[in-house]
């Protein structure tokens, strides 16, 4: 008949190994060679510089509206590079940089902000799930598929991203409580950037860390400086080996900040300071990283300037085999592909209507 | 068998065959449903293969898409159809559109089990038939069978469909009689109807539970001289426009039955079919018979709401008239 | 004014007037919505009475019903209505249902609002038009305006209405046209729909963004001879029988034109009212012009998915041809 | 650049102080008045024998399917028990001793299981939700009607019950999360009867308590034995006195068992050991109450012989009000009153098609 504490077994650390300016705790580093420290930096530069040139794209009115990367290149990069080819990735909308490490061309990428379907195609063996816009629903998914590969007796493992708005849906909460009650090898990776399009992390839940909400579920959270890549990767790398030695889910918050708009239909002007942004300009973490990378002598000078130029390159080729493909899609009869395996026969009829259609307006 | 046995075989059947079957749900494992639909699985196939879930509808369908986008074909049980509504951004966002969205490389073969309707004096959100919301989302495919043996045969071919199928079955089916089902593997094509009655006179157009009040009916009218011809539509969408077309084009008159609110239901859409289809040969107005736009009331009161063979007789009696 | 700047002076106007107005969302606060139909309303009214919520659409629709039902008017906005069905069940199990269950004590005066349909380029999910899945629903009410002028009336009167409206306000319309919108209140009845164009030889019946290209075709028509008489639903669920039966009695000839999947769509329940209160004065079969019954495509092209003014030209003329 | 462990403001409590034997930690013991201590013991033996007395009538098929309540009366008597007439009452489906006490009439709840839809009529200024089927649907409406108080400026507070089950469902989060973020006057019961239907609790969440689960909204939580009416009591005072003051939503897991079947439909033999039951009979809140009370001297052999009387007498005449009563209602034309406030006329001919019918059907 007492009143006692009740003391929980999960608890939530924090992590944090790469500071602002470059620093590390060498007693955290993890061991990355020193290729793998370059496909990192590439990476994270190729997310960059493909963002910058999306937001040209779109002022120019090239692309349609799309939602920029910037400033979440480490939590992106630093955990999807945990996963082998055959695990599963399962990403929200804002995931372009890791979309691109698991295979995704930057055509696709272009293809889809222009509003064709051919850009959330995937290729076959492809293990991901293609970006899901409504918020938080493939948080379910993500078990799901993390059932079948238990099921299936393999060693793969499931990681899914959302963002911290992504935390009120209540696909969320079912999506980490079945997780844990099946223990499903899936890692859930949060990008918390502190804002959901106007609404500041303080508005949408007043719990002090988004970690912490792994308690609810009995599982394993950490919090870790999203903008710290080495931090990203060792907490990711737990979590993975963790997931795929059947030890279950684990909640991954990265605490990072949306640089730039919402979307490009976005002003943030009208709803937050923009010495906010200053303050998390500095904490870059590309620059960061470079600075490591420099001092490490992974990286020199002209081997980043050449790195530039290789992505640069990449990039262009890309809008330009784009802009190419783009003259040749868009068939307006496509839009009745893939719906159902055999289109029944009344959606068919629909379809020799809009031929019928498009023939007449061509002749006229 | 009854029709939870012949669901319940059905199941049997194809899981014994497929290994990539998992049956999921609240309480369809030891328990065996709450209709028993899933009784034995549990311990025939394991925990691995018939899964209790948390109660968590949107996980229900949401991990299905996941197993399903994985490979795997899962067979979810939504307690009651009324719970539905709970998943329906993940039946609309995800289940219809995985393979759109990824242009054919991930599928979406999963079939959602719910029991409808009313009839069996069940609390609030135990007798809905909303067959309509889900017929209306591209994507989709919308099932109901009418009787044990051609349930036995939807939800194998349901089972097999490459395409996420919505079964709803009428609670008040699932033990009201009994029929022989063979042993041996029978499949009903979705997307087709069937006539279960020909007639000449009249064309009685019905689906789940409604089919036995359209079969009285027609034998009531035939004591008027009426040949009524019965169709059981089986599949909701795709609808067989042909073989209703075909039939009204013989019978031009005709009346639908459901027991699902009449406004924006599948009456509509089955009276615009056959507009658009037999309009020429349309000798009265198409009548539907259908649930009241009310709420369906709690159960002293639902007799009135629902249809029943009167109300059929006196459609197909107005048909008549002119 | 815009249609943007009519919504906003409707609830800026209703707010003054009356303080139990709530207005909830994602984004509505100081960002003023994402379409900024509430722009200006958090500095006139505070953060109590123009509520950002957190990212979750049951509470949001759920909030509502508890809001209602102490007594205030929650006017809570969902920021695509594609994002609705995650609130499905709060809609349907509640909202719909308050005053019903509790026989009149508890009652459910809230207005949803939310932009829907296609034509601004929008991503996945940001253009469907689902409004028959509201319709269909007993307990609801469905509205969609066509302009700025009658969106502003229509939206004081949702907010007046003693039960809960669904606000579907097209992307396509709101920053289109403008239109001179009276600083004096002005009200439409919620039910009520409007001849916008009076014509003897054929209906052309459209709401939201479909009645502009009504109306063009009409225009269009007429150089052909034809005069089309054209109606403006206003309010899909209850349906404006009266209306719409007397028209087509008058024309024989109609055409009932939406963008949302046309099969199960409010165009089938327009063509059996029309079938039931006007069967013996048409002439020919009433025409659906519809979206196809596929998701929308992504935006590349959604034109060709579409209805415009040729679709319903070349239908009108259709009806015209017997 | 530190790997620490976060420290959580929020602790969680566990709260016992009358045991099953009828010992009391006095220490922790509420102030109650004799006169209070009565009222809460009749209104458990109430809810006690009237599920008796329905378990009864549904199985001579005088009444249809309904969910027992018994040994949950401690849990529901020791918290409703701290609502003013003026407060909100959101109930799940199984709070029939609760709703009683809040003015629930025996009679409406006869009526409603069987099939009558008077059952959730509510009367004029009778601050009650209905009670709710959709499982957890009713949690989010807790959290408007708290908004609602707080804006009107009242001092009222919410008290809002679901099952262990319940926390599952998105609804529970997305409820809780937003009562944290507005800081609405909501006091959130949790009713952890072990079982949702066949669902034992450690299949429905990893979770070690459910208590816990409020951290995940930076909100408290406590955990109590919900057989203990003392325990529960002063949970339910702190909660309240918290909200009431403006301190915000609480979240209490009462721990405690559904003795019989999920409703009179369910057969739990198929799904759990009768060991189990007998375990918890052994813990009955009344019975421990009874003893407390005895050595007490607030009960006495003939004052509970009366009391018993009372309350078996009450329930009598109501089942004989409602027979009563259910003989004049039933008019099916019932089924189109109270849907909207002004019936749309295409369902006022719908009325009189059905008005027609039933007096062909009268006249034949
Ligand atoms: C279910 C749903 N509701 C609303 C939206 C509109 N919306 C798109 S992104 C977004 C904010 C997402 O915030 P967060 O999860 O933090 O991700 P971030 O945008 O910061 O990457 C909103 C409200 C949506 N896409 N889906
Ligand atoms: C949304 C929803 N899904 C499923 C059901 C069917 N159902 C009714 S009660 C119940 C279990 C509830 O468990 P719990 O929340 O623990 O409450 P308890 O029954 O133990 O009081 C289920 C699954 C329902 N009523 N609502
Ligand atoms: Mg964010
Ligand atoms: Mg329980």
């Amino acid at each position: 008949m007492p009143r006692i504490q009740i003391s929980i077994p999960n608890t939530v650390d924090y992590l944090s190994i790469l500071d602002e300016s470059g620093e590390v705790d060498s007693s955290l580093e993890p061991e990355i060679s020193e290729e793998q420290y370059l496909n990192l930096y590439k990476a994270m530069l190729l997310g960059r510089r493909f963002d910058e040139r999306m937001l040209d794209l779109q002022r120019q009115g090239r692309i349609g509206t799309f939602p920029p990367v910037k400033g979440q290149e480490a939590a992106q990069i630093g955990s999807v590079f945990q996963l082998k080819p055959s695990d599963w990735f399962v990403p929200s909308f804002r995931e372009t940089s890791a979309e691109i490490v698991r295979g995704r061309s930057l055509e696709s990428v272009l293809l889809y902000y222009n509003g064709y379907n051919e850009g959330t195609k995937l290729e076959p063996n492809q293990n991901d799930m293609p970006l899901a816009i409504p918020v938080s629903t493939q948080v379910i998914h993500a078990t799901g598929i993390g059932f079948a590969a238990k099921y299936r007796k393999t060693d793969e493992v499931v990681m899914c991203y959302f963002g911290d708005g992504a935390t009120s849906e209540g696909d969320f909460h079912e999506g980490l409580n079945c997780a844990a009650v099946y223990q499903t090898p899936v890692i859930f990776v949060c990008q918390n950037n502190q804002w959901a399009i106007s609404i500041p992390l303080r508005q949408q839940t007043r719990s002090e860390t988004i970690a912490q909400k792994a308690l609810a579920y009995g599982m394993p959270g950490i919090q870790v400086d999203g903008n710290d890549v080495l931090a990203v990767y060792v907490a990711a790398q737990e979590a993975v080996q963790r997931a795929r030695s059947g030890g279950g889910p684990t909640l991954i918050e990265c605490v990072t900040y949306r640089v730039m708009m919402h979307t490009t239909a976005d002003d943030p002007k009208r709803y937050r300071k923009d010495d906010e942004v200053e303050i998390w300009r500095k904490k870059d973490p590309i620059s960061r990283f470079e600075k490591y990378l420099h001092n490490k002598k992974v990286l020199t000078s002209s081997l980043q300037k050449d790195l530039e130029a290789e992505v640069l390159e990449k990039i262009q080729t890309a809008v330009g085999n784009a802009e190419e493909q783009m003259k040749k899609l868009g068939d307006p009869l496509d839009m009745f592909s893939h719906l159902y395996q055999v289109l029944p026969s009344h959606i068919q009829l629909q379809k020799q209507e809009l031929k019928r259609r498009l023939e007449v307006e061509e002749g006229g | 068998m009854t029709m939870v046995e012949a669901l319940n075989l059905a199941l049997h059947q194809e899981m014994t065959k497929d290994d990539s079957i998992i049956v999921l749900g609240q309480d369809v494992g030891p328990d065996g449903g709450v209709f028993r639909v899933t009784d034995g699985l549990f311990g025939d196939f394991g925990g691995e293969r018939v899964v209790d879930t948390p109660l968590a509808e949107s996980a229900i369908i949401g991990m299905s898409v996941g197993m399903a986008a994985y490979g795997l074909k899962p067979v979810c049980e939504i307690q009651f159809s009324g719970f539905a509504y709970q998943s329906f951004h993940q039946l609309e966002n995800h289940a219809a559109r995985m393979r759109w969205r990824t242009q054919g490389r991930l599928t979406c073969p999963m079939v959602m089990r719910a029991p409808y309707g009313g009839g069996v004096r069940a609390l609030e959100h135990h007798s809905e038939s909303r067959e309509a919301y889900w017929a209306h989302t591209p994507g989709l495919k919308m099932v109901i069978p009418s009787g044990p043996r051609n349930a036995r045969a939807l939800l194998i071919s349901a089972m097999r469909d490459p395409d996420p199928v919505i079964f709803y079955e009428s609670k008040a089916l699932y033990r009201a009689f009994r029929e022989e089902v063979p042993e041996a593997e029978e499949t009903i094509e979705i997307g087709v109807s069937r006539v279960v009655r020909p007639g000449e006179d009249l064309t009685i157009i019905a689906y789940g539970a409604m089919l036995r009040y359209a079969l009285e009916a027609a034998a009531e009218l035939e004591k008027e001289n009426i040949a009524a011809e019965v169709i059981d539509l089986l599949t909701i969408s795709p609808l067989d426009d042909t073989l209703m077309v075909e039939s009204l084009r013989k019978t031009g008159r005709g009346v639908i039955v459901h027991e699902a609110p009449r406004s924006f239901g599948v009456g509509a859409e089955v009276v615009s079919r056959l507009m658009e289809g037999a309009f020429y040969y349309l000798e009265a107005p198409i009548q539907r018979v259908a649930g009241y736009d009310v709420v369906i009331p709690y159960f002293s009161r639902e007799k009135a709401y629902l249809p029943d063979v009167k109300r059929i007789m006196e459609a197909a009696r107005a048909t008549m008239v002119v």
